[in-house]
């Protein structure tokens, strides 16, 4: 079991996340954050196994993952 | 962010097992989307935070995507010029012998304008640490061909296509200098999946830890992905890493101090 | 003082490095300059030194920016090509305010051109061969003697103005051998470098760079680097009068030119010429003013830039003159170097003197 | 600086090929009126940055500061070989003294308003023991013709610039130097 | 004339190259004229042309050396670091005579500075960064138009002396965009070059070098090129005066700044005030007795030097005006350029006008 | 005197089997009694006197004792700077394609400055022959060390001995070389022995040969004596080079174009 | 080369983050007033060499010699985010057209004393089918503004600008444009 | 049966040839050329092979074989 923090305002909707999440949790926002990117958000923090693969493969530490 | 508030009570009794590494500022990362800069980034402050060097680490970037990397870095550092990193770092751990000096250099830095530097400083046996990051491109100027650029890969220089029989074949650097003896450790990685970043990172670790043993130069050179440059999606970037240049470019570890360092892995 | 030893000008620039403290060379071979280095190979070992002999100039003169920016004395050396080549890093070392000495035992060219003694590379020393807004402090000696105690003077200055110092040499003065009174190791100063980057212990990062992105910041890192340049103007310059009290005509002259033409002034006296002669021995700061002040003294009537080159120091010769009298040339170039009588002579044609 | 009513300043020039020792005489020419408390000069001019070329070397030895380390005149010439003879004797002045190896030079045309001093240095350095010692030869001969230092000095000037490790050859180049005294 | 295409100023260099018959480009690269070699790369091999990224600046100008001795049109183009590392090249090139455009698209400096348009390489350009005595021809366009003429001029004046020819743009003109009537090929002149390095078929040796061991002979050689040189400034001087009829003020500007220049001449005239300009459009050659005369004349009060830089073309300006009038410079630095009215409120700043 | 009266009748009625190649001047080389570089010229022009390419041939020499090659050779010649010659060579090799370029190289003009213009060349499989003189020392400076200099080995800038733990260790560059595609022909030799000089001659004439059928780039690697710098006679030097140069640099042709051909000998 | 009392010279910055298309929206604009005959000048500013960074470009269209390509007090701004409003509002003329993609840019102060036109572009984009499109509404906006050149210039500038491969493209382009020239 | 025809004044007498002559016939003369060596001379003609081994060693071609 775990959970995710993102940092909404620091991603960069790369989707780099999104490809790796074994859980498939990840999606990227219908809105934009202030740099004009659509982040990332955990659709489902439950399903989270905590696996970190998110923070592994984000390029900008978006994450913060708690097990 | 009713949803934030929740999480934020939910993890006070779980163990925070992933966040940014202490030797990282605040400063988000000016590259681009998806650019695994940033992914290496992390992993070189994770290292210098586990091996408690932060107080003596001297990290020295060239021109490149990466020049910047001083606003990141919680280290003193000092900013080369193009492909001179290795001859700038040479400088600085000849003067101050304690210290941990690593350099940060692209493909187009060490491969080309570099490539004297990085010959002789690792057939010196200079005592620093180099981060190779392979992106088979000139990030920062826009897209150029780089030493390592692959055949047939078009660029802002090549537009039809790297053509061997005038622009010659990619540069395999880590190849190239695994024959010095003064070479102590030498790995190629890729920052792709997890699992690789995770063998990038055990591999950029030994590096450093070669270093503070002064066992001599060790070197990562990292299969990275440029989204923009390339002119692909992150997605497209990282199956065109796997499946050009890892055939191309080896994942390998190519020396290692002892026989049992060298298994590789987290 | 103690007694004087026969040296070579390069050995002599290598001792005094020592005894001012330097501890770390990088270099890369080339005539005429390789006394100097062989003297370092041989004797920074017995002091704990560095010695390094780089692959290349461009090489050599980054390793002097990574050294110099721990706080080091450190110091390159070469002659005109491979100056020519370190133009970019010196310009990187100027930017980024990295103290070091830079000695340029300067041959005749262009091209690759010979090893003979010239003065061809004042433009490239004082204007800045390398790109962008700086100035070196750059030193001219003019005998063994000097090739010494300017190599303290240089490190000296390159510390207290975080700064690079090029002495400007040739041939000549690299390769003869005069007696030198060696530097006493307790006149040397020693500064603080809380900026050197020596690892962030107990404090924040320091940081050597010379990147400015943002165009207003560049203009102010500038502005810096022009008041600083301002005050070793005020503060450094150096320049010797000879006979120049009442000389009707003055040559302008530098490092081995000099030493001829002082000769050439000492026969224009036996011959009642009134020469004299400026020697500056600082090239960047220029003596402006005291030529300025010749210039307007009622005595003079005119100047001669004596150089080993086409007519380089002239331009500021004629800058400070600014008109008030005329300013000629006597040059030689290619590694010629003039006798004093021949350069008499040609002062005496040059203003149709007797 | 200008020329006193005595023997100095003294300007000389050392010529021949590379590898004969030329800038060696000079130093040891050089270190011998340092020892004797006079301003000094040494200064070479080897052929270009090539093999096989020329060299040679302008020692002044005076009682004040030197000016101009460049001597237009020479007052005294050592010659040690014949291209060095033709591009030489014209400048040394008149009353001057040449000194050369005539084991090696022939045919040239002596000049009979100087001092022409002929030695056979290469034979006599063969003789000595080593081709080598030709310079040493002719360096006597300088000392003895211009009276400029003492054999004292000239030999305290070679004890210090012979390495530690050819000090068992300090006795050949004492022989040589005499033998060269022999010719003025 | 053919209608007039919207360019960028790096690609009408590129074009304008091909069309002066220059079929070989060798070059590393860099900000900010990547636009220039992504055009050759892409257009070169269409008309059976060899582009060459070269693996350094240093081993491009090194090409380009071995190119030209061929006696083909080759160039080669950089940005301000880039330029100071073929320093060591170009002095050879000049030196050995090997006819070659070098392009500098200028930024801010010193060290890595900033991508902005600066023009503070103009000692090196003008000066000679490189070692020994030689000289280029540098051209300054002021257009994009110019960026295309000035490529054309640069080949053939670079043939007719056998003589690099450096073009000294900047990051603005390098990648602005102005309509250009390209040249037209059937006006581009061609030049026998016996001395080539093509192999010695029914003759001798043909020999590029920049090696003159004899000092007498490297004398010799500079005093050929001296003559050339002569010769270029005899001829080839090219300069623009803009309202310097009646001018009262006269600001000497090049590059972009003239531009702005010009518009600060408009809006000073609408105040009232006879302010007037000379644009070099050679550097070297410099406009040295236009300006003179004009120092010479009664109506002008004073110049204003106005550079993107801490002060580098005024003494070429103070060299020519030779004291008769003040000059005083106006300059930004590290790639910030200034809006005409800035330019117009200096002018009367600096002579305290109305 | 009367001795060559009879000499020259005697010869009268015999063949001459060997004799200054015409492709030389007949200007006296400048070099030190007993330098190999003599040697080598001679090497070089009669290869270019046997493929009768003379005329079409373009020498390029870069600074190094043998910077006054085209006072020798009756070709094209340009005088490159120090470490450049690669590069020039590239130019005029582009812009001349039917043209036969070498470049003759010392080892501190090709591995220490000119390192990244040799490996670029090389990788760019640039159409050209380079003739690498490696004597372990930079000879025309005086005797510095070179980036082949032997471990110990006393020079003017290694006076106690290269020490490889500050100096590094020699430079395999043949061996660094003969990883990349773009190389056709690859070979060191060594120019000691009447038989060995006989198979450097086959080596210099096969690299030639590979340019000639435009097939890439082309070295040999010639083991020379220094006797002036090494401060030995010619004797010593050349056992000095037998017991010392070739155990580290192995005579070997690493590279061939087609499998006949990697024989070797005359 | 004063300014005329007529509409030239039209004086424009376009600005926002690069990657927005802020440069391509400029050279539109250039080429419709150079195919109006016009004099024409396009001049870009890059975030320094670096990724992520704003950029921006000035058009300046003219019946006579431009002098000056930079502009201090632009007659129009075509603003693509926030950190841009911030540094360029301050600098458009009394009077001046201010057009600005309101999807992205809010929380700043506008200013009276101009004429603000705030396009929802992103959402306009996105709605005809991608967020890329979003430079062409603003331009499609600045045609209808400043009456600079006529559709069919613009049309032509258009088709001129994209490559073969994306000529496919051009009726989406067009269709932005149209949407965008509904916000006067 | 072979001869050499041997230039003296090109000669550096640097004795490469002397090590590698198999029939020992070449020596360096006593008497010293224009350049200051001893030139090599050839003792005894008769003996030579005419292998051309001097040829090939001679760095200044000092030698022309016949056979
Ligand atoms: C002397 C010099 N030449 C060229 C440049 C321009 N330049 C800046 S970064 C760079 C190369 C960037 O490519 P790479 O090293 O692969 O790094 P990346 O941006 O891909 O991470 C170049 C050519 C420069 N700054 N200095
Ligand atoms: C830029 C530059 N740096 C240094 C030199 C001085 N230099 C001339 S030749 C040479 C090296 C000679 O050694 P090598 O290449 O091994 O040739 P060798 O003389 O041994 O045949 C050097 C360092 C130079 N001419 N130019
Ligand atoms: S920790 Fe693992 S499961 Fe959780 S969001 Fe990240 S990748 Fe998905
Ligand atoms: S990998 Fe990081 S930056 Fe990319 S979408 Fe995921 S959280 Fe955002
Ligand atoms: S240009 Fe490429 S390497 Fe540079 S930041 Fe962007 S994605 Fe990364
Ligand atoms: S110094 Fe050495 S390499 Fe040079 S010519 Fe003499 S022996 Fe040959
Ligand atoms: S040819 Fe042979 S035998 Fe005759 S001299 Fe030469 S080496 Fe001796
Ligand atoms: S090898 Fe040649 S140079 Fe040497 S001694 Fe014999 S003949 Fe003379
Ligand atoms: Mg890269
Ligand atoms: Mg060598």
């Amino acid at each position: 079991m775990g959970r995710v923090i993102i940092s909404e305002e620091t991603c960069k909707g790369c989707e780099a996340c999104v490809l790796v999440c074994p859980a498939k949790i990840l999606k990227l926002s219908e809105h934009l954050n202030e740099s004009g990117y659509h982040p990332v958000s955990c659709v489902d923090q439950s399903k989270c196994t905590g696996c970190a693969s998110c923070y592994r493969v984000c390029p900008d530490i978006v994450f913060e993952v708690y097990r | 962010m009713k949803d934030k508030a929740k999480i934020l009570e939910e993890v006070k009794t779980m163990k925070k097992v992933a966040t940014r590494p202490k030797c990282l500022s605040d400063r988000t990362f000016h590259y681009c989307p998806g650019c695994t800069h940033g992914v290496v980034h992390r992993l070189v402050a994770e290292t210098i935070d586990e091996l408690a060097i932060q107080e003596k680490t001297i990290g020295v970037a060239p021109v490149g995507c990466s020049v910047f990397a001083y606003w990141y870095f919680n280290t003193d550092f000092s900013q080369a010029a193009h492909g001179r990193a290795p001859a700038v770092a040479t400088g600085i751990k000849r003067s101050v012998p304690g210290s941990v000096v690593f350099t940060y250099q692209g493909d187009g830095d060490l491969a080309a304008i570099g490539t004297a530097e990085i010959i002789h400083a690792a057939n010196r046996g200079e005592k620093i640490t180099v981060i190779f990051i392979n992106n088979a491109i000139y990030g920062m100027t826009g897209g150029q061909m780089a030493p390592t650029s692959l055949i047939n890969q078009k660029t802002q220089t090549s537009p039809y296509g790297r053509d061997s029989e005038t622009m010659g074949y990619p540069i395999r650097v880590s190849e190239m200098l695994s024959g010095f003896e003064g070479v102590k450790y030498l790995s190629r990685v890729a920052v792709d999946t997890p699992a690789n970043i995770v063998k990038a990172k055990a591999a950029i670790k030994k590096a450093f830890q070669t270093q503070l043993e002064g066992k001599g130069f060790s070197m990562v050179e990292v299969l990275s992905i440029c989204p923009t440059d390339w002119g692909m999606n992150v997605p497209d970037s990282k199956k065109w890493l796997q499946e050009n240049m890892i055939p191309y470019y080896p994942l390998k570890e190519f020396k290692a101090p002892k026989a049992e360092d060298a298994k590789g892995g987290e | 003082m103690a007694s004087k030893v026969l040296m070579k000008g390069n050995e002599a620039i290598g001792e005094a490095a020592m005894i001012a403290g330097c501890r770390h060379y990088f270099g890369y071979p080339i005539t005429p300059q390789s006394e100097l280095p062989a003297y370092l190979a041989k004797h920074m070992p017995k002091r704990d030194g560095v010695f390094v002999q780089a692959e290349s100039e461009v090489a050599a003169i980054n390793m002097v920016y990574g050294s110099g920016g721990t706080g080091v004395r450190v110091m390159t050396s070469s002659s005109s090509p491979g100056i020519s080549l370190k133009q970019e890093g010196i310009s990187y070392i100027a930017c980024a305010e990295v103290p070091c000495l830079i000695v340029n035992v300067v041959r005749g060219g262009p091209g690759l051109g010979n090893i003979a003694p010239a003065q061809s590379d004042y433009f490239q020393a004082v204007k800045g061969g390398g790109h962008g807004d700086y100035k070196l402090i750059v030193l001219s000696p003019s005998s063994v003697q000097e090739m010494a105690d300017f190599t303290v003077l240089g490190f000296d200055l390159a510390d207290k103005y975080r700064t690079p110092v090029m002495m400007l040499s040739d041939g000549y003065l690299g390769q003869m051998m005069e007696p030198v009174a060696l530097p006493e190791a307790t006149n040397i100063k020693k500064y603080d470098k809380p900026w050197a980057t020596i690892g962030a212990r107990g404090r924040g990062q320091n940081l050597i760079s010379s990147i400015h992105l943002v165009p207003e910041d560049m203009e102010k890192h500038i502005e810096h680097l022009y008041k600083k340049y301002a005050e070793i103007e005020k503060n450094e310059l150096l320049y010797e009068e000879y006979q120049c009290g009442d000389a009707e005509y003055v040559m302008v002259s530098y490092g081995i030119t000099a030493r001829i033409c002082k000769t050439a002034c000492v026969m224009a006296r036996e011959q009642g010429i009134k020469l004299g002669l400026l020697r500056p021995k600082t090239l960047w700061p220029f003596p402006k003013m005291p030529i300025s002040k010749l210039a307007q003294s009622k005595n003079v009537k005119g100047f001669i830039s004596v150089e080993l080159s086409t007519g380089q120091m002239i331009e500021d010769v004629r800058l400070a003159v600014n008109g008030l009298k005329p300013v000629e040339l006597f040059g030689r170039t290619g590694g010629v170097v003039p006798t004093p009588n021949e350069v008499l002579t040609n002062v005496k044609r040059l203003f149709s003197i007797k | 600086m200008s020329k006193k009513n005595n023997k100095f300043p003294l300007n000389l020039v050392i010529a021949g090929f590379g590898g004969q020792g030329v800038l060696l005489a000079g130093k040891l020419i050089a270190e011998a009126g340092l020892h004797e408390g006079r301003e000094v000069s040494w200064i070479p001019s080897y052929g270009p940055e090539m093999r096989g070329g020329t060299a040679n070397c302008t020692v002044i030895l005076s009682d004040s500061e030197i000016g101009s380390p460049v001597v237009e005149n020479p007052d005294v010439l050592m010659i040690l070989n014949r291209p060095s003879m033709d591009k030489f004797l014209p400048s040394l002045k008149k009353d001057g003294i040449c000194i050369y190896n005539k084991s090696i030079i022939e045919g040239f045309t002596p000049r009979s308003d100087v001092k022409m001093i002929a030695i056979p240095a290469s034979e006599i350095a063969d003789k000595i023991g080593s081709t080598k010692l030709l310079n040493m030869v002719l360096v006597g001969s300088f000392m003895a013709n211009s009276k400029a230092f003492s054999e004292e000095s000239l030999a305290y000037a070679l004890k210090k610039s012979t390495s530690a490790k050819h000090q068992n050859l300090l006795p050949l180049n004492e022989k040589a130097i005499l033998e060269g005294a022999k010719y003025i």
